[in-house]
C-alpha cells in the first residue's frame, strides 16, 4: 500500500491558503481573492489528477498513527473521489460568487478563512480511511462551519449559531460515543468495499446500538426527520455559506457518511441482514416527504429552499438504504446532482437578495424580465429538482426507481411520486410568478451592481455555470466521466458483481 | 498504658481542633484551631515514637520539621489577618 | 440516412435556442416552419427506403440520457406524417393568428413541437418519456398563451393533471424498465407486466387521452389556447396517450390478460359521454374537444381489439389511419373556426362561402359520410373488429357513429351562429396575401382529407374505400333528422358547464383547502402560544437565578467543608472496609 | 498517674481555647497550653520536640498572635450580626463522634506494634558525623527534609515581607530604664545559651532550631528596648541581615551540591568530614532561623517602621 | 550526571527564589527570568531520562530518603517545565507584576520539581507545604481586600488538608514503621489503620486539589489572582495535589483501592463536574468563569482515575496504557488551562473589567486571544486535533471497556458541558454591536504566548504515538 503523500496535498492544498488568509489584513482585497481562487484550482487540479490516477488502479493511502489502535489515515477511492470532485468543483464557483457578495462587508479574511478550512474539513471526510479519522474531521466540519453561519455576527445569527451548535456537537458527541463503542467491539480498521463488520461475531444488539448511535451522529448532518432543525433557522447566514452548507459541505458530509457507514462499515448484505437498512429506508422516506410538505409553507424563499434539501438529501440515504447496486448508484450519483442543482438554486436566491433585496416568495413576482439569466438558472435548477427528464435529477430519481423495484419495495416509487408532486407545488408557482408574474412598481432594495450584467458578474457567472452542469450532468449521463459512469463502475467494485 | 493515654490525649486534640474549626467565627480562631489539631497530630507522631524504649528519633525529627512549618503558617496566615483587618479599616472610612 | 433521426427532434431545440438571441425576438414566427425543414426531408427519404414495410432503420447514442435508441418504421413513419402535416398547418397559422408575445409563444411552440417529434421516433422508454414529458408541459405554455382568466384557470388544471399523469407515468416506467431489465420498447412488448405496474402506465397517458372523469382539463384547454394550438393539442398530443399505450404496454401478451375487453367497453363509453357534454356546449371550441374525445372513445376501442390479434402489428396499422384521418379533420375543424372568426376574410363573399364548403365537408367526414375517410375507416376497423374473440355489439358502434354525427351538425349549427352576425368591417384586419396564402393551405388540408383514402387503399393494395353499406349515411341521415324534430319541438336547451365534472372536483379542492387552513391556522396559534410559555418560563428562571450563589455560599461555610472532610474520609473508609 | 491528669488538663484547656469567644483569653489559654503539651512531650522522651515545642510553638507563637491581636479592630470573635450560619447540628457531631471512634480504634490497633526505625538509626549513628540520633536523622539522613522545611520558613517570611503594611496603631511607649538595664544583662547570658544549644546539639537534645529560637527572643528583646540593633539604617548592617535570611537554605543546599562532588550523593557528606560539615550548616540554620523569626514578629508589631527591616 | 541534573533540579529555583530577596528590584525580573527558563531547560531534560531510583546522601530507602523518576513523574515534570516556562516569559512581559513574584515562583517551582521526585510521604508532606505557602503568597500578590481574603481560605483548607495528609502519615508510620512509597507500597495489608491513613490523606489531597465537596476556595483564588498566577495556580499547583492522589491511589494503597472506592471517587467526580459547570454556564465574571472551569475539569481527571482505579481493581484490562491516559489528561488540562487563562488575563486588562458584559469589544479587538482561548476551550472539550480528543477518546474506550455506563455519560455530559460554557465566551467575540470603548494599551506579545501554549494543546495530539508507545 503505497503511502503517498497524495492525500495529504489535497488536504493542504485549502488548509493552508485558509490559514494564510487568516492573516490577509482587511484591504488587501486582490491578494486575498487571488490565494482563495488560487487554492480552488490547485485543489482542483490535485483532484482531478488524482481521479486519473484512480482510473488507471493507482492507490493513495498516508496514515499517522496517533495513539496504539488508533491512526489518523487519508485513502483516495473512488467513493471519495466522487464526493472531492463535488467539494473542489463547487468550492471554486462558491469562492468565485462569495468575493463578488461579500463585496463591502467586513471581516472577509475572517469568513475566507474558515471558508477554506471548512472546505478542507470536508475533504478530509471525504478521504479518511477509518471511522476514527471520519469522525476527527467531521467535527471539525463543525468547527469550522460556526463562524461562518454566525458570521453577520447580528442576534439571528448569533440565535441561529447557538441552535447549530446545540445540535451539531451534541450529535459530534453521540457520533464519537458510537465509534468509542466500535472501537471496543472491534477496534478502528480501515473501511473496506464489503465491511468489516460481517464476520465479526459481534451481538446483533451491539450492532443495533452503533448503528443508531452513529446514525444519530450522523443524521443532524443529513438532516434525516428528527434532527433537521438547525437547517432552516442557519438560513440567516449569507448566501454563500448556505450554499456550502447545502450542496457542497455539511449535508453533504451527513449524507456521504450514511454511504460509508452502511456500505464500508457494515457491508451492504450485512446491513440489509439484520435489517437496520429497513430503519434508513422508513426514516429517509419519511424526511422525504417531511422535508417537501413543509417547504410548501415557508414563505421565506431561502427558508423554502433549506426545507427542499431537508428533502432532497433524504434521498441519498434512501438510495443507500434500498441496500441494491441500483438503488446504491442512484443514491450516490444523487448526492452529485443535488449539490449542483441545490447550489444553482441557492446562488440565484442570493443574486435575488443582494441585487434586489427579494427575500419573501411573494415578492418573486416579475423578476425574470429583471434578471432573465438569474432565473433561467433558477428554472433548470427547479426543474432539474422536480426530476424532469433531459436534467440532472431524472437520472438519479430514475435509478432510485430501479433500487426501489429492486429491493421490492414499492411503497418507496410511490413516496418518489408523491415528493416529486410536491417539489412541482412548490417550485413551480415560483417560477410561474417569477416569468409570467407583472412586476411591481419599486423592488425592495434595487442595486446596479453591474453596467453590462443583470447584477455583479461575479455573482451570476457560477449560478449559470452550475445550471449547465445541471443540464450537461442529465444530458450526457452515458458517458463515463459523468458521475454516472464514474458510479457504475464503483458499485461494481463496491458489489463484487 | 501511658502511650494509650497519651495517643487518646492526641486523638482529642485532633478532634478539638477540627470543631474549633468548625465553629470558628473569626480568622484567628481558625488559625489557633489548626495549631492545636497540629499539636495533636504531633503528640500522636511521638506516641508513636516512645512505643519502644529506645524512643524512635525519625518521628522526634519529623515533629521538629512540622513544628517549623506551623509556626510559618501560622505567621503567614497572622500577616493576611493584620492585612485583611487594615484593608477593612481603609475600606470603611 | 441513419444518423438523421437523432437531428431531427434536436433542431427545433436549436432553433429554440436561437430566440435568446434579441433581434430574431422580434420576428420569431418564420423560425416555427424552418424547425420543420429536417422532419420534414427525413419523412420524405423515408418514403423511398424498400425496406421500410419490413424492418426499421435506428440510431443509438449511448452516451446521451442513458443510452437512448430511436427508430423509425412504418407505424411510426405514418405517425411522423401526422405530426408533420398538423405542425406544418399550425406554424403556418400561427403565422397569421397570434400576434401577442410571439417570442414567447415561439420557445413553447418549439419546445413542444422537438418533444412530439421525439416520442413518434423514440424507441427507448426513457426518450418517449422525455419526448412525452417535454411536449406535455411546454404545451401549458401554449394554453395559458392568451393570459386572459380563463386561460390561466385552465392552464392551472392542465398542469396539474399533466404533471400527475406524468409523474405516474415516470413510476409505470421506472418499474416497467427494471422488471424488463431493459429501456428498449421493443423487448417490453413480449414481457408480461405485474398489474400495478401497468395501471400505473395505463393511467400516466389515460390523462392525457381524456379518459372519462381524468378529462376535466380537455375541455378547459382546447378552447382557452390560440387556435393553431388547440389544432395541434387535438390533433396530435392527444394521440400521444394512444400511441404511448401500444408503445409501452407489453402488446402480444395483452390477449390473455381481461385489458383488450376493458378497453373496448371504455371505448364505448368514452364515445358517448363525449358526445352527450359535447351536446350541452354552446362554444364550438368546447365541442369540438368533446367530440374529440368521444373519437379518442374509437381509438380505446380500436386498441382492445388490436390487442386480441395475434399479431398486433398489422391491425395498428388501421388504428393509425383512424388517428390520421382524425387528426387531420379535427385539426382542420378547430383552424376553420379560426377563419370563420377571421372576419376581414369572411367579408370577401367568395371565400366566405369556400369556407363553410370545407367546413361541411371536414364534418361529413367526421360523421362518416360513405365516400369519406371517415366512413372509411369505421367500416373497416369494424368489419377488422368482428372476427376478434370479444367483440362489443355492432349496434353500440352504429350508435357511437350517430353521436359524432349528431355533434357535428350541433357543431355546424352553433359556428353558424358565431359566424352568423354580420361581419362588421373589422377596423385592423386588412386582408394580407399572407393570410390568403395560409387559407389556401387549409383548404389544400380539406383536399387531403378527401384525396386521402383513395390514395391509401392503392398504396395498401387492400380494401377500397365504398363499403357498400349505407350505414354511413342512415347515422347522418338520422342525427339531421334529430336535430330538426328537436329544433321543432323547441326542446330546453341544456346548459353544462365546460369540464362537467370539474365543477365537483373544484368543489371538493375547496372543501379539503378550508378545513386544512383551519387545522394549519390552530397548529400555528398553537405554536404561538408554546413561544410565549417558553419565554415566560425563561424569564421566571431568570429572576431566582441567585439560587446558585446562595447554594454557593452555604457551601463555603467551614461547618459546611468540614462535614464535608469527615463525610468523605469515613465513606472512603466504608467502602473500602466493606469489600475487603 | 501524672499523665492521666495532664492529659485532662490539656485536653480541658484546648477545649476552653476553642470554644472562648475573646480572642486575647483564647491566645492566652493557647499559650499555657504549648507549655502543658511541651511538658507532656519531655513525659515521651522526646526532648528536643518539646524544647522546640516551648521556645516556637508557644513562646514565638504567643509573642506573633499577641502582636497580631494588637491590630485586629474588633478584640472578640461575637458572631457577627445577621450572618446565618448553619449551626453544628446533630448531623455533624455524629460525623464527628464517629470520626474519633474510627481514630481511636485505629490508634489503639497499632499502639502494640513494634515497628521503629531506630535500629537503623543507630546502627548509622557512628558515620553520620553526629552521636545524637535526632540530630544525625535531621542533618544527615533525612536532610533534603530539613532544607525544605528552612526553605518554608524562608518563603513565608518572603510573603509576609510582601504582605507588610504599615501599621496605624498609636504606639505605647515602654517605660523606663529598667528594661534597658535588664536586657544589658541578660544579652550576653542568651547568646551564650544559644551557642551552647547548638554546640550540645550534635551529642544531646538542642540544635539549630531551639538555639535559633533563643537568638530570636534575644534579638526581640534588644528590639523592645530600642537599643540599637537590628535597625537597617545602617548600610553594613541591612545587606547582612539580609545575607542572615538567605543563609540557612542556601549554605545547605549549596553543601548538599557539594555533597554530588565528593561522591556522597546529593545531600550526603563524606563520612570523615560528615561532623565538620553538619556544624557548619547548624550554625548557619540557627542564625537564619533566629533572624527569620525575630522579623516575624517584630513585623507584626504595631509600631514597626518600614524602614527597619 | 543524571543525579547531579537532578539535584540542580530541585536546587536551581529554590536558591535563585531565595536570592531575589536580595536582588534589587530593578534586576529581580531579568534574575527571575532566566532562572526560570534555565529550570525549564532542566525539567525538559529530565523527560529524556531512563527511569531510575536515586537514594539521597548514600542512605538506604528506610533510613534515608528516595528520589524515583518513572515515567509519570517525567511527564510531569516535562510538563512543568513546558506550562512554566511559557507562563514565566508571559509574566516577563507583564510589567504590572511586583518583583516578589519571582521568588514566590521559584521557590513554587522547585517545591514542585521536588513533590514530582520524592519518594518519601513525609518529603510530599514538606514540599506540598512549600508549594501551598508559596502560592497562598502569590495569591496575596494581588492588591484588594478580595484577594486577602480568598488568599487566606486557601491558607485555612491548604492547611487543614496537610494536617488531615500528615495524620495519615503519622498512622502509616505507626502501622508500618516505613515512609518510603515503594517499601509501603510492598507491605501494604488492607487492615483498619491503613483504611483509616488511606482515607485521611486521600481526603487531605481532595481538599488541595479543590474536588467538589472542598472546592470553595477555588473560584475565589484564581479568579482573584493576577493572570501569571492564575495561570499557574490553575494548570500546575492544582496538578501537584492531583499527583499525590495519583500516587496513593495507584501505587501506595494499591491492595485498598477497590471498585466500590473507585465509585466514592466517582461520584465526587459527577458532582464537581456539573456543579462546576453549572456555575461556569451561569457565571457573569470571565476570570471566575475559567475557574469554575477548573472545578469542572478537576472533576474530570478525578473521573478519569476512579476509572483507572477500577481497571486496576478489576485487573482484567491490559493496565500498560492506564497511567499514561491520566498523564495526557493532566496535560491536556494543564496546557489548555493555562493559555485560557493567560489569554484572559490579557482581554480582561485591555477591556479593563472583568464583566462579560463589558469585554465584548477587548474580545473583538484582540483577535489573538480569541483563538487561544478557541483552541483551549476545544481541546478541553475534546474536540478533534487537539491532545483533548485523544484524552476523551481514551477515557471513553476504558469506560467503556469496564462497562461503567454512568461515568460513560458522565464523561460526555461533562464536554458537552464544556462545550456549552466555552461557547458563551467565544459567541461574545463574534458579536459585533459592542460599542467602542477606549482599550487599555496590553503588548501583542503576551497574546502570542496564550496563542503559543494553545498551540502545543493542539500539536500535542500528534506527537501522540511518541509519548503512548515510548515512555
Amino acid at each position: 500500500m503505497s503511502s503517498s503523500f497524495w492525500p495529504l496535498a489535497v488536504l493542504m492544498s485549502s488548509a493552508l491558503p485558509g490559514l494564510v488568509i487568516f492573516f490577509i489584513p482587511e484591504t488587501r482585497r486582490t491578494l486575498r481573492s487571488l490565494l482563495n481562487i488560487g487554492a480552488a484550482l490547485v485543489k482542483l487540479q490535485l483532484v482531478v489528477l488524482l481521479l486519473l490516477g484512480l482510473y488507471a488502479g493507482e492507490t493513495y493511502h498516508w496514515q499517522w498513527s496517533l495513539m496504539p489502535g488508533l491512526t489518523l489515515a487519508l485513502k483516495v477511492d473512488a467513493l471519495a473521489g466522487l464526493f472531492l470532485i463535488l467539494s473542489a468543483v463547487l468550492w471554486l464557483l462558491t469562492t468565485l460568487y462569495a468575493i463578488g457578495y461579500l463585496e463591502h462587508s467586513p471581516h472577509r479574511s475572517r469568513f475566507f478563512g474558515f471558508f477554506s478550512l471548512c472546505v478542507s474539513a470536508t475533504a478530509g471526510v471525504a478521504m479518511s480511511a477509518n471511522l476514527f479519522t471520519f469522525v476527527i474531521f467531521y467535527e471539525l466540519l463543525t468547527l469550522a462551519t460556526w463562524p461562518l453561519v454566525v458570521h453577520r455576527g447580528t442576534p439571528q445569527s448569533l440565535a441561529a449559531g447557538r441552535v447549530y451548535l446545540r445540535y451539531t456537537l451534541i450529535s459530534g458527541s453521540v457520533l464519537l460515543l458510537g465509534a468509542v463503542i466500535l472501537h471496543g467491539l472491534v477496534g478502528t480498521p480501515d473501511f473496506v468495499p464489503g465491511g468489516y463488520l460481517a464476520d465479526q461475531g459481534v451481538a446483533t444488539v451491539w450492532l443495533w446500538v452503533v448503528f443508531v448511535l452513529l446514525l444519530i451522529g450522523l443524521g443532524v448532518k443529513a438532516a434525516l426527520l428528527p434532527l433537521h432543525g438547525w437547517l432552516p433557522k442557519a438560513m440567516v447566514a449569507p448566501a454563500p455559506v448556505s450554499a456550502l452548507l447545502h450542496a457542497v459541505a455539511v449535508v453533504k458530509a451527513g449524507a456521504f457518511g450514511i454511504v460509508r457507514l452502511v456500505f464500508e462499515v457494515y457491508g451492504i448484505e450485512f446491513a440489509s441482514e439484520i435489517g437496520v437498512t429497513d430503519l434508513l429506508l422508513v426514516l429517509a422516506a419519511a424526511t422525504i416527504v417531511y422535508g417537501s410538505w413543509r417547504a410548501l409553507f415557508e414563505t421565506d424563499l431561502k427558508r423554502r429552499l433549506a426545507f427542499s434539501t431537508v428533502s432532497q438529501v433524504s434521498y441519498v440515504a434512501l438510495g443507500v438504504a434500498l441496500a441494491g447496486p441500483f438503488g446504491a448508484i442512484g443514491g450516490l450519483i444523487h448526492i452529485v446532482h443535488q449539490g449542483v442543482m441545490k447550489i444553482t438554486l441557492f446562488l440565484s436566491a442570493g443574486n435575488y437578495a443582494e441585487t434586489l433585496g427579494i427575500h419573501k416568495v411573494s415578492e418573486m413576482s416579475g423578476v425574470g424580465q429583471r434578471m432573465p439569466w438569474t432565473t433561467a438558472a433558477f428554472t433548470l435548477g427547479a426543474l432539474g429538482m422536480i426530476g424532469f427528464p433531459p436534467l440532472a435529477g431524472f437520472v438519479s430519481k430514475w435509478y432510485l426507481g430501479l433500487g426501489a423495484w429492486e429491493a421490492g419495495a414499492n411503497w418507496v416509487l410511490a413516496v418518489l411520486l408523491v415528493s416529486g408532486l410536491l417539489n412541482a407545488a412548490y417550485f413551480l408557482p415560483l417560477l410561474y410568478r417569477a416569468w409570467f408574474g407583472p412586476p411591481p412598481p419599486a423592488w425592495p432594495q434595487p442595486k446596479t451592481l453591474s453596467r453590462v450584467f443583470e447584477t455583479h458578474g461575479l455573482l451570476l457567472f457560477p449560478p449559470l455555470i452550475t445550471a449547465m452542469l445541471v443540464v450537461l450532468l442529465g444530458l450526457f449521463a452515458g458517458l463515463n466521466i459523468a458521475t454516472l459512469g464514474w458510479v457504475q463502475w464503483l458499485i461494481h467494485r463496491e458489489f463484487g458483481l | 498504658m501511658s502511650g494509650l493515654i497519651y495517643s487518646l490525649c492526641a486523638l482529642g486534640l485532633v478532634m478539638i481542633g477540627l470543631y474549633g474549626l468548625a465553629r470558628a467565627h473569626h480568622g484567628l480562631q481558625q488559625l489557633l484551631a489548626i495549631n492545636v489539631m497540629s499539636a495533636g497530630v504531633f503528640m500522636l507522631l511521638l506516641t508513636m515514637a516512645a512505643r519502644h524504649p529506645p524512643a524512635d528519633a525519625v518521628p522526634q525529627a519529623l515533629v521538629l520539621t512540622g513544628i517549623v512549618v506551623a509556626i510559618s503558617a501560622l505567621a503567614l496566615g497572622l500577616a493576611l489577618l493584620r492585612r485583611l483587618a487594615a484593608e477593612e479599616a481603609e475600606s470603611h472610612d | 440516412m441513419q444518423h438523421m433521426i437523432g437531428w431531427v427532434w434536436l433542431w427545433p431545440l436549436g432553433v429554440a435556442v436561437l430566440l435568446a438571441w434579441p433581434l430574431l425576438r422580434r420576428r420569431a414566427m418564420p423560425l416555427l416552419l424552418l424547425a420543420l425543414l429536417p422532419a420534414w426531408a427525413l419523412w420524405g427519404l423515408a418514403w423511398g427506403l424498400p425496406d421500410l414495410a419490413m424492418g426499421k432503420i435506428d440510431q443509438a447514442w449511448s452516451f446521451w440520457l442513458l443510452g437512448s435508441q430511436w427508430r423509425l418504421d412504418a407505424l411510426s413513419h405514418s405517425w411522423l406524417g401526422l405530426t408533420l402535416v398538423v405542425w406544418t398547418l399550425a406554424a403556418l397559422h400561427s403565422l397569421v393568428m397570434v400576434s401577442a408575445h410571439q417570442a414567447r409563444y415561439a420557445l413553447f411552440f418549439l419546445l413542444s413541437l422537438s418533444g412530439s417529434l421525439l416520442w413518434v421516433l423514440a424507441a427507448d422508454a426513457v426518450s418517449f418519456y422525455l419526448g412525452f414529458s417535454l411536449m406535455s408541459l411546454s404545451a401549458w405554455g401554449l394554453v395559458i398563451h392568451e393570459g386572459s382568466r380563463k386561460a390561466q384557470r385552465a392552464g392551472r388544471w392542465y398542469l396539474v393533471l399533466a404533471l400527475i399523469g406524468e409523474l405516474t407515468l415516470f413510476v409505470g416506467v421506472v418499474a416497467r424498465a427494471a422488471e424488463t431489465g431493459t429501456t428498449t420498447l421493443s423487448e417490453w412488448s413480449s414481457v408480461p407486466g405485474a398489474d400495478w405496474v401497468l395501471i400505473c402506465l395505463w393511467l400516466g397517458l389515460a390523462i392525457k387521452v381524456g379518459v372519462p372523469l381524468l378529462h376535466v382539463w380537455l375541455p378547459l384547454a382546447h378552447p382557452a389556447a390560440p387556435v393553431p394550438a388547440s389544432a395541434v393539442l387535438s390533433g396530435v398530443m392527444i394521440k400521444a396517450g394512444v400511441i404511448g399505450w401500444w408503445l409501452l404496454l407489453p402488446g402480444e401478451v395483452m390477449a390473455q390478460t381481461a385489458w383488450p375487453e376493458f378497453m373496448l367497453w371504455l371505448g364505448v363509453l368514452t364515445m358517448f359521454y363525449g358526445a352527450v357534454f359535447g351536446l350541452m356546449q354552446s362554444d364550438p371550441k368546447t365541442l369540438l374537444a368533446y367530440s374529440s374525445i368521444s373519437q379518442m372513445g374509437w381509438l380505446i376501442w380500436g386498441l382492445g381489439w388490436v390487442w386480441q390479434m395475434g399479431t398486433p402489428e398489422a391491425g395498428m396499422l388501421w388504428l393509425s389511419a383512424f388517428a390520421l384521418h382524425h387528426g387531420l379533420v379535427k385539426g382542420g375543424l378547430f383552424l376553420s373556426v379560426g377563419w370563420v372568426k377571421q372576419s376581414a376574410l369572411m367579408a370577401q363573399p367568395g371565400l366566405r362561402t369556400a369556407t363553410w364548403m370545407g367546413v361541411g365537408v371536414l364534418a361529413l367526414a367526421l360523421a362518416g359520410l360513405p365516400l369519406t375517410s371517415g366512413d372509411w375507416v369505421k367500416t373497416a376497423l369494424k368489419a377488422e373488429a368482428d372476427n376478434a374473440g370479444a367483440v362489443v355489439p355492432s349496434t353500440l358502434l352504429w350508435l357511437g357513429g350517430l353521436a359524432t354525427a349528431l355533434l357535428m351538425v350541433r357543431f355546424v349549427a352553433v359556428l353558424r351562429d358565431l359566424g352568423g352576425h354580420k361581419p362588421t368591417a373589422a377596423g385592423n384586419q386588412t386582408l394580407t396575401g399572407m393570410t390568403i396564402g395560409v387559407w389556401f393551405s387549409w383548404i389544400a388540408l380539406v383536399g387531403l382529407v378527401l384525396v386521402w383514402p383513395w390514395w391509401q387503399t392503392s398504396h395498401w393494395g387492400t380494401g377500397h374505400v365504398w363499403s357498400g353499406s349505407v350505414q354511413g349515411l342512415a347515422s347522418v341521415a338520422t342525427a339531421l333528422l334529430l336535430v330538426w324534430l328537436w329544433r321543432r319541438l323547441r326542446w330546453p336547451e341544456w346548459e353544462a358547464p365546460p369540464g362537467d365534472v370539474l365543477v365537483g372536483y373544484q368543489w371538493l379542492g375547496a372543501h379539503a383547502h378550508r378545513v386544512f387552513k383551519q387545522r394549519h391556522r390552530s397548529w400555528r396559534a398553537r405554536k404561538r402560544l408554546a413561544a410565549r410559555h417558553w419565554r415566560h418560563w425563561q424569564t421566571a428562571r431568570l429572576l431566582k437565578s441567585h439560587w446558585r450563589t446562595r447554594w454557593e455560599t452555604r457551601l463555603s461555610q467551614w461547618s459546611v467543608v468540614t462535614a464535608g472532610l469527615m463525610l468523605v474520609a469515613l465513606g472512603l473508609v466504608a467502602s473500602v472496609w466493606v469489600t475487603v | 498517674m501524672l499523665d492521666a491528669i495532664l492529659t485532662l488538663l490539656i485536653l480541658a484547656l484546648a477545649w476552653h481555647c476553642v470554644r472562648t469567644t475573646d480572642l486575647f483569653e483564647a491566645i492566652v489559654v493557647f499559650i499555657a497550653l504549648g507549655m502543658l503539651v511541651a511538658l507532656a512531650w519531655t513525659r515521651l522522651q522526646a526532648p528536643d520536640a518539646a524544647l522546640a515545642e516551648a521556645a516556637i510553638g508557644a513562646g514565638l507563637a504567643g509573642a506573633l498572635l499577641l502582636a497580631s491581636l494588637r491590630q485586629m479592630p474588633e478584640m472578640s470573635a461575637t458572631r457577627a450580626p445577621g450572618a446565618k450560619t448553619t449551626g453544628l447540628g446533630w448531623f455533624w457531631w455524629g460525623l464527628w463522634g464517629a470520626l474519633g471512634l474510627a481514630l481511636v480504634s485505629g490508634v489503639a490497633a497499632i499502639q502494640t506494634t513494634s515497628v521503629s526505625l531506630m535500629p537503623q538509626v543507630q546502627a548509622h549513628l557512628s558515620d553520620s558525623g553526629v552521636t545524637h540520633p535526632v540530630t544525625a536523622v535531621l542533618l544527615n539522613f533525612r536532610a533534603l527534609d530539613t532544607a525544605l522545611e528552612l526553605a518554608v520558613l524562608l518563603w513565608a517570611w518572603m510573603a509576609q515581607k510582601q504582605l507588610f503594611v504599615p501599621g496605624r496603631q498609636t504606639v505605647y511607649p515602654l517605660q523606663g530604664q529598667v528594661l534597658k538595664t535588664a536586657v544589658k544583662a541578660l544579652l550576653p547570658l542568651m547568646v551564650l545559651v544559644a551557642v551552647y544549644l547548638l554546640w550540645r546539639g550534635s551529642s544531646a537534645p538542642g540544635g539549630a532550631f531551639q538555639s535559633g529560637a533563643v537568638l530570636a527572643s534575644a534579638w526581640l528583646m534588644l528590639w523592645l528596648a530600642q537599643l540599637p540593633g537590628l535597625s537597617r539604617k545602617q548600610g553594613g548592617m541591612r545587606l547582612g541581615i539580609q545575607a542572615g535570611w538567605l543563609g540557612g537554605v542556601t549554605v545547605f543546599l549549596l553543601v548538599g551540591l557539594l555533597g554530588v562532588f565528593q561522591g556522597a550523593g546529593f545531600m550526603g557528606y563524606p563520612p570523615d568530614q560528615a561532623g565538620a560539615w553538619i556544624l557548619l550548616i547548624e550554625s548557619a540554620a540557627a542564625l537564619s532561623i533566629g533572624l527569620l523569626l525575630a522579623s516575624m514578629v517584630l513585623v507584626s508589631m504595631p509600631d514597626f517602621q518600614e524602614g527597619t527591616l | 550526571m543524571t543525579e547531579w541534573g537532578l539535584a540542580l533540579l530541585v536546587v536551581w529555583p529554590l536558591l535563585w527564589g531565595a536570592l531575589t530577596m536580595v536582588v534589587p528590584a530593578r534586576q529581580v525580573t531579568v534574575a527571575g527570568g532566566l532562572a526560570a527558563l534555565v529550570t525549564a531547560g532542566l525539567g525538559v531534560w529530565a523527560v529524556t531520562l531512563s527511569p531510575q531510583f536515586l537514594v539521597l546522601g548514600n542512605w538506604s530507602t528506610p533510613l534515608g530518603l528516595g528520589w524515583r523518576l518513572d515515567g509519570m513523574a517525567q511527564s510531569l515534570i516535562g510538563v512543568t517545565a513546558v506550562v512554566g516556562g511559557l507562563v514565566s516569559v508571559y509574566a516577563w512581559l507583564d510589567k504590572g507584576l511586583p518583583p516578589t513574584f519571582w521568588g514566590l515562583w521559584l521557590g513554587a517551582w522547585g517545591a514542585m520539581n521536588a513533590l514530582f521526585l520524592t519518594a518519601d510521604v513525609f518529603h510530599f508532606y514538606v514540599t506540598l507545604e512549600l508549594l501551598s505557602v508559596a502560592s497562598v503568597a502569590m495569591v496575596a500578590l494581588t492588591p484588594g481586600a478580595g484577594a486577602t481574603r480568598a488568599a487566606f481560605r486557601y491558607l485555612l483548607v491548604s492547611l487543614t488538608g496537610s494536617m488531615l495528609f500528615l495524620l495519615g502519615v503519622a498512622l502509616l508510620y505507626g502501622r508500618y514503621g516505613v515512609l518510603d512509597m515503594t517499601l509501603l507500597a510492598a507491605q501494604m495489608t488492607p487492615d483498619w489503620p491503613s483504611m483509616l491513613a488511606f482515607a485521611l490523606m486521600t481526603v487531605g489531597l481532595l481538599a488541595k486539589t479543590a474536588v467538589f465537596p472542598l472546592h470553595g476556595w477555588l473560584p475565589q483564588a484564581h479568579a482573584k489572582a493576577l493572570t501569571a498566577v492564575s495561570a499557574i495556580l490553575s494548570a500546575l499547583v492544582i496538578k501537584a495535589a492531583f499527583y499525590g492522589l495519583m500516587r496513593l491511589w495507584l501505587e501506595v494503597f494499591g491492595p485498598l483501592a477497590t471498585v466500590s472506592a473507585s465509585w466514592v471517587l466517582g461520584l465526587l467526580a459527577s458532582a464537581a463536574i456539573f456543579w462546576g459547570g453549572y456555575q461556569a454556564l451561569k457565571t457573569a465574571r470571565l476570570k471566575r468563569l475559567v475557574a469554575w472551569s477548573t472545578v469542572a475539569q478537576v472533576g474530570m481527571l478525578v473521573l478519569a482515575l476512579a476509572l483507572v482505579v477500577q481497571a486496576k481493581a478489576i485487573s482484567s484490562v491490559p493496565s500498560v496504557h492506564l497511567w499514561q491516559g491520566l498523564v495526557w489528561l493532566i496535560a491536556v488540562h494543564a496546557l489548555a488551562k493555562a493559555a485560557w487563562f493567560l489569554a484572559a488575563g490579557t482581554v480582561q486588562k485591555r477591556a479593563d473589567s472583568d464583566y462579560l458584559a463589558q469585554i465584548g469589544f477587548a474580545l473583538h479587538r484582540s483577535p489573538i486571544s480569541v483563538v487561544a482561548m478557541a483552541l483551549a476551550v476545544i481541546s478541553l472539550a475534546g474536540l478533534p486535533f487537539t491532545m483533548g480528543f485523544l484524552g476523551k477518546w481514551w477515557l471513553l474506550s476504558l469506560a467503556w471497556e469496564l462497562q461503567a455506563w454512568a461515568w460513560l455519560l458522565v464523561s460526555l455530559l461533562g464536554s458537552l458541558l464544556t462545550m456549552a460554557y466555552g461557547w458563551r465566551l467565544l459567541n461574545l467575540s463574534l458579536v459585533n454591536r459592542g460599542l467602542p470603548q477606549a482599550l487599555k494599551p496590553v503588548s501583542v506579545a503576551r497574546d502570542w504566548v496564550a496563542l503559543c501554549l494553545a498551540l502545543l494543546g493542539v500539536m500535542g495530539g500528534f506527537g501522540g504515538h511518541w509519548f503512548w508507545e515510548g515512555v
